[in-house]
């Protein structure tokens, strides 16, 4: 069967059978990044694309339908558009933070990719505290958006930038738990042995109420620490024009706009990962025969399915709800979010030790 | 109150002004002289304050140039009588001011400043007085009727 | 101004047609820019009066802007790409009208809509404070008439201004050429 | 400006709001000074979209100075005219016929619908929730279309002149009429389960942007701000006006004196403009839709002053008269002036967020304020 | 594929940013005019900077923050093992959880979770 | 305590149902395509129905022979606010011999037009009426101030 894992692996064993182990490597490291790229512009241009045709429909409208067949190079346009539009940096800007700041947003996307299963046994890096390193990594993020409001001059985005700042730090704890849970459940913090670990079902099956209320937190969560609608208090457009990236424009603006989504794609593949199974199929227990019928839809496709399934859910919050005060942001975070998942994560715990769970 | 009965009133209660029934409600009219050196202050308040009156809702305040002087209108109404009046001052024309009635009503403070910018009239006691419609840079008042502007106004 | 495009896909410039010699040709680099920039034209959320009530009508459900690709509305100069004079500019305002078209990175597109903003309008005659005409302060490329334009007119504005881009000419060039067809 | 800057204190920041901001709806400058994200104080500054109307109608005649007032505030356009006509007609004591004045009534609540609808829309957009202001434009459009199809514009109709109104309405103008009250109480509900119950919306509206009774008077507020504060201040109510004496409706007041009361007043009045049309659209009298003027209108020398309600609250038409055929004064006492000059009073203490929810629930139309 | 992959993944976020960057600088051309380079504060010049001093409560948050993200990195290695110690580990990190609740409930009290 | 949780988690509980409900609307909405009411212009312009009041422009009509019925009188002219219409006037000599005014140019300014249509009930003779179109975008103002008595026309007999 044809599947990512087959393809890599025998890419993998043809490059060995050819020549040494160095070029090997570096060979597929350059691959490593070229596909990174390759899926970084397509989700890109597909997630811009879903939004807005998303926003369309419930929004009673049609959408981008003119630029070819259904609107679909609407977004290659625009992404063509912002690449030539001219290269602007304000004069009274810090310039070399200035600068960085989208280099920085843009490495920690790209980083996170690295334990992310996308399918069986395609990974780019089996590391054994994925999920450990996923938080980690995904905390500096907010390092590039608290450098471009600092450096760009500019109010509207420097209270942006500490609105996001104390937002993403927040909401990194009950994110944290609801991970955490995850992990009591599993005991491991490698992505894959989550996955596994739901071969008889998902977790969001398996755990009962509690872990319904663990990924509640985490869909609230990741959606603040994304800076999507309702959290969406860094941009705010009808507060503060366009929160920490005001000043941005042209291809540096672009690389903010495809970062949100790139970390949109990233927390709703770990939140399918952790809670949906990642690429493992739709299983019920022991029942062999219902189990392989679904074996024989690719993993690639669970994964993607499932991720995009909470990318959905994520602009459906964005287009329904109105934003938050930044002082109820917090105090939802400090009064409902930290206790409620503190003690489920105890609960949770509870389930795990006494194997309560299916 | 009937206007018949507020105008009896009126008259009662300010000999000196001239007081007639206006199109729609009684017309108080003052010479500048006779309320300068805040005592168009006190006028107001009594207006405001007397248990018949209730004056406090400030409606409409604005001023008509007529050339050889300046009528300050203040359209007054009672929100608990619901009945209204107009209060009308004369000012000269070369220096016109008035005292501010700002913190009488909290309204007068944005309409003074208009007037202000508008007509050119001073109003003492004024927190705040400056332009708040033209810039600060303008030339002239251009609700007076003499005002003449060539360069932005194009006649019909 | 007759509308040309009747069919809902524009034809992509750079697409790859068929010559007589058998292969291919890719048209220039610049039309695939310039279809780019034609069909992603972001506005600026500006609107000084009525007009901007209809801009609002445009983006409406009813008659939806954004099958243009024109709904990424930004709030700063710094992300848009056309402003929509939408209604009177008096003359405190010019200096921010002029800053905001000076903030904008090129290239930057002006559509004037509405009467007010093409000469003052209904505000022409008698009054001390309305510019007489946006273009007194900033270059105008697509003017519509109308106090204020249906929503359609605004569309049609926006396809002009399409055809403008896309024909890959300045103001002048543009103008010459037009004036020519009686345009 | 210059000096407020040098006297900011530590910490504190000084931030323009506007003139072009999204959540300004127009062209206000505010000058905010920040504690943080608090604010401390706040300085509207006008005059971005001042058009001189006043001293443009010194010029004009009777019969046109009225389309100016359109171009005031837009949203409530029927409303202004309706109340320039009837400072002429009272000054020329004109008897306008009761068709006319049926006419006028439908149309300035339709008027004050469409009003409520696009800022109930661009409410919600201020505060983040996009989707509800497509939902309200729907329901806007059918009324925009009403308009056209009898007034022949979209938003600035000029529809009304002294003595009835321009043209008589479109045969098919009850049948729409008809048509829109159905679908919008169909889809008032939404309204409510998406914005009014929407518990992130009311944590916004509730308890903040204060206004005390006795503050909104001094302000001189009126319309939904004075009356979400437990003012009654509907001229339509405390001097009746064209048909609104016979008519049954309800004046809204609600006592929250917060934003949200502000905001329910506005989604009730709305609800109060059906029950109005309902009463009037089926018994249009047949008649004359406009009486018999000269062609010529002088006005006989002295003062007039009309009041009429507009959805954003009172305005009055003062008409000072020399005789001539055109005002020697004219004064536009404009509900969103007064209204405005309150805002620094509501503001202060609260977040730039709720800024943007007090404005909005303000409802302010900046070429209405600076006219 | 091991860690040298996130080397791979740097630099491809580099060249993917820089390509996109360099093609904006040699491929397009800008105009400058006096008012251009200034900061946007919704068209009328901005007055006094940014950069001055920032309100105390900002950096309390941040401290706050720091504590707790300290005490979640600690509560990983426990979520790992919690299955296989059983009960016992539940009630050490209830201890924990309670002294770090304690803590929450003090700063709550004090306000320092307000934002200005 | 007991009390506290019990409003605590009611409050919760609301919250998440009011939040629930605004998101079934959204998603009735997604799931329910016939609901979308847009009008696709410039497709749409054939069967595009605009109200036979819309005052789009002022046009004068004129018919087959190229006649039309405006006598030059400029009640529009000054019925306008603001200066819209500009007639120039000539004097023509007709078969008799008498000099007989006519319109030279009945001058359109459709940048400046505000579509009152004060001048349409102003006109005597219904020589100018409203149109419908409302496609007025050009790249040069200069297009949009119109000559609107075509090349060559003339009065129509019986008109005064």
């Amino acid at each position: 069967m044809l599947s990512f894992e087959n393809i890599s692996h025998g890419l993998h064993n043809w490059l060995s059978a050819i020549m040494s182990e160095t070029p090997v490597v570096l060979i597929e490291l350059t691959l490593v990044a070229l596909a990174a790229i390759t899926l970084f512009a397509a989700l890109g241009l597909i997630l811009v694309y879903m939004e807005r045709k998303v926003a369309a429909v419930i929004q009673i409208r049609k959408g981008p339908n003119r630029v070819g067949p259904m609107g679909i190079f609407q977004t290659a346009a625009d992404t063509l558009k912002l690449v030539m539009k001219e290269n602007f940096m304000p004069d009274s800007v810090d310039k070399f933070l200035y600068k960085l700041a989208p280099f920085v947003v843009m490495i920690t996307a790209m980083l996170i990719l690295a334990p992310m299963p996308f399918a069986q046994g395609f990974q780019i890096w089996n590391i054994n505290i994925g999920v450990f390193y996923v938080t980690a990594i995904s905390s500096i993020s907010v390092i590039g958006v608290l450098m471009a409001g600092w450096a760009s001059n500019n109010k509207y985005s420097l209270l942006g930038a500490m609105r996001s700042g104390a937002q993403i730090v927040s909401y990194e704890l009950s994110a944290g738990f609801a991970i955490l849970s995850i992990v009591a459940l599993t005991g491991s913090l490698n992505l894959n042995d989550i996955i596994l670990s739901q071969q008889d079902g998902w977790w969001i099956f398996k755990g009962h109420i509690p872990v319904w209320i663990a990924f509640v937190i985490f869909m609230i969560a990741v959606t603040a620490e994304t800076n999507r609608a309702p959290f969406d208090m860094a941009e705010a457009e009808s507060e503060l024009t366009g929160g920490f990236h005001t000043e941005y424009g042209g291809m540096r603006f672009a690389l903010f706009f495809l970062a949100e989504y790139i970390n949109i794609f990233i927390v709703c593949g770990i939140g399918a990962t952790l809670f949906f199974g990642g690429w493992m199929p739709f299983h019920i227990g022991h029942w062999e025969g219902f189990n392989h019928v679904m074996d024989y839809i690719p993993s690639s496709i669970w994964f993607f399915g499932k991720t995009f399934f909470l990318i959905f859910v994520i602009m459906w919050f964005r287009w329904t709800f109105p934003r938050l005060r930044i002082d109820q942001l917090l105090n939802l975070e400090w009064k409902y979010l930290l206790p409620i998942s503190l003690f489920n994560l105890l609960l949770i715990t509870v389930i795990a030790i006494k194997g309560w769970h299916f | 109150m009937g206007n018949d009965e507020l105008l009896e009133k009126l008259k009662e209660l300010f000999p000196d002004a001239s007081i007639e029934q206006g199109n729609d409600w009684p017309e108080l009219l003052f010479e500048h002289a006779q309320v300068a050196d805040g005592k168009f202050l006190e006028v107001v308040q009594t207006l405001k304050s007397t248990n018949e009156f209730l004056f406090n809702y400030l409606f409409c305040e604005t001023c008509v140039d007529w050339k050889t002087h300046f009528n300050m209108v203040y359209h007054l109404e009672s929100t608990q009588y619901r009945h209204s009046m107009v209060l009308k001052v004369k000012l000269n024309h070369e220096q016109p001011s008035i005292d501010s009635l700002s913190f009488v009503y909290r309204t007068a403070e944005m309409h003074e400043r208009e007037i202000f910018d508008l007509f050119g009239i001073v109003f003492t006691g004024h927190p705040n007085l400056k332009r708040i419609i033209l810039t600060e840079d303008w030339v002239g008042h251009p609700l007076r009727k003499d005002y003449d502007d060539p360069i932005n106004m194009i006649k019909l | 101004m007759d509308v040309k495009i009747t069919q809902p896909s524009l034809p992509f410039p750079g697409s790859i047609q068929d010559t007589p010699g058998g292969g291919i040709v890719l048209s220039k680099l610049d039309d695939v820019i310039n279809w780019a920039r034609s069909n992603s034209v972001w506005p600026l959320t500006f609107a000084t009066s009525c007009c901007g009530i209809e801009m609002m009508s445009a983006a409406s459900a009813k008659y939806d802007f954004s099958r243009f690709g024109f709904e990424v509305a930004r709030a700063t100069p710094r992300q848009a790409d056309v402003i929509i004079i939408a209604g009177t500019i008096v003359n405190k305002m010019a200096p921010v009208l002029k800053r905001l078209y000076d903030q904008m990175p090129d290239p930057k597109y002006v559509i004037a809509m509405g009467a007010c903003a093409i000469s003052g309008g209904p505000f022409f005659y008698n009054t001390y404070s309305v510019v007489k005409g946006a273009d007194h302060i900033i270059p105008v490329d697509v003017y519509i008439a109308g106090c204020p334009p249906r929503p359609e007119a605004l569309l049609h504005a926006l396809i002009t201004l399409q055809e403008k881009i896309r024909s890959g000419l300045t103001r002048d060039q543009i103008r010459a050429q037009f004036s020519e067809d009686g345009k | 400006m210059i000096e407020e800057i040098t006297t900011a204190k530590e910490g504190e920041m000084v931030i323009n709001i506007g003139p072009q901001h999204p959540s300004t709806h127009g062209v206000l400058h505010l000058l905010i000074t920040l504690d943080g994200e608090t604010i401390k104080k706040l300085e509207p500054n006008l005059g971005y979209i001042h058009r001189s109307i006043e001293k443009m109608c010194e010029s004009l005649s009777y019969r046109q100075f009225i389309y100016s007032t359109s171009r005031m505030d837009y949203l409530s356009a029927h409303i202004n005219n309706h109340a320039c006509a009837m400072a002429v007609e009272k000054a020329m004591e004109i008897e306008v016929p009761e068709r006319a004045e049926y006419i006028r009534v439908i149309l300035d609540e339709l008027t004050r619908i469409a009003s409520h609808q696009l800022w109930w829309g661009a409410m919600a957009m201020d505060l983040g929730a996009l989707s509800p202001f497509f939902y309200a434009f729907r329901e806007r459009e059918v009324i925009t279309d009403i308009m056209e199809e009898t007034c022949g514009a979209r938003l600035t109709m000029n529809y009304m002149v002294p003595g009835g109104v321009m043209t008589d309405i479109h045969p098919n103008f009850v049948k729409h009429v008809k048509d829109f009250i159905v679908q919008f109480k169909s889809k008032i509900d939404e309204y409510d389960t998406l914005v009014t119950d929407n518990i992130i919306f009311q944590n916004r509206m509730k308890n903040v942007g204060l206004l005390s009774a006795e503050d909104a008077i001094s302000y001189g507020t009126s319309g939904p701000t004075a009356r979400g504060s437990g003012v009654s201040c509907d001229i339509r109510k405390t001097h009746p006006y064209s048909l609104y004496s016979k008519l049954q409706f309800e004046e809204v007041i609600e006592t929250g004196c917060d934003s949200f009361s502000r905001y329910l007043v506005r989604v009730k009045e709305m609800k109060q403009s059906v029950k109005i049309i309902e009463q009037l659209i089926d018994n249009i009298p047949e008649g004359d839709f406009v009486a018999k003027t000269k062609a010529v209108i002088k006005l006989p020398k002295g003062e007039f002053y009309s009041r009429a309600e507009t959805a954003r609250g009172e305005l009055g038409v003062y008409i000072v008269s020399e005789g001539g055929t055109t005002p020697y004064r004219i004064k536009f006492r404009s509900p969103g002036f007064s209204n405005l000059s309150a805002l620094n009073h509501m503001v202060k203490g609260y977040k730039i967020g709720d800024l943007v929810a007090i404005m909005g629930t303000l409802d302010l139309v900046i070429p209405d304020i600076d006219r | 594929m091991g860690s040298g992959s996130l080397i791979s993944l740097i630099l491809a976020a580099v060249a993917f940013s820089a390509g996109g960057l360099a093609v904006a600088k040699f491929l397009t051309k800008g105009s400058t005019n006096s008012q251009k380079g200034q900061t946007y504060e919704c068209g009328v010049p901005t007055s006094g900077s940014p950069w001055n001093q920032f309100h105390v409560g900002y950096y309390l948050f941040a401290l706050i923050f720091l504590i707790f993200d300290v005490e979640l990195v600690f509560m990983y290695p426990w979520a790992v093992v919690v299955k296989k110690v059983g009960m016992p580990a539940l009630f050490e990190i209830l201890v924990f959880v309670f002294i770090l609740f304690m803590g929450f409930l003090y700063a709550h009290k004090k306000g320092a979770l307000k934002w200005m | 305590m007991i009390r506290f949780l019990k409003n605590y988690f009611t409050e919760v509980f609301q919250a998440v149902k009011s939040l629930f409900l605004g998101m079934k609307l959204t998603g009735y909405y997604f799931t329910h395509p016939k609901e979308i009411i847009t009008q696709e212009y410039p497709e749409n312009r054939l069967t595009l129905n605009l109200s036979e009041r819309f005052r789009g422009e002022v046009v004068m009509t004129h018919d087959e022979q190229n006649e039309h019925a405006c006598t030059g009188c400029s009640a529009c002219e000054l019925a306008c606010p603001n200066g819209t219409i500009k007639i120039i006037n000539k004097f023509e000599i007709n078969a008799e011999g008498k000099k007989k005014k006519a319109i030279d140019a009945f001058v359109y300014h459709l940048e400046l037009c505000t579509m009152c249509n004060l001048c349409i009930q102003a006109c005597p003779t219904d020589a100018i009426k409203m149109a419908q179109t409302f496609e007025h975008s050009v790249f040069n103002r200069n297009m949009l101030t119109k000559q609107l008595n075509l090349a060559g026309s003339k009065l129509r007999e019986g008109v005064e």
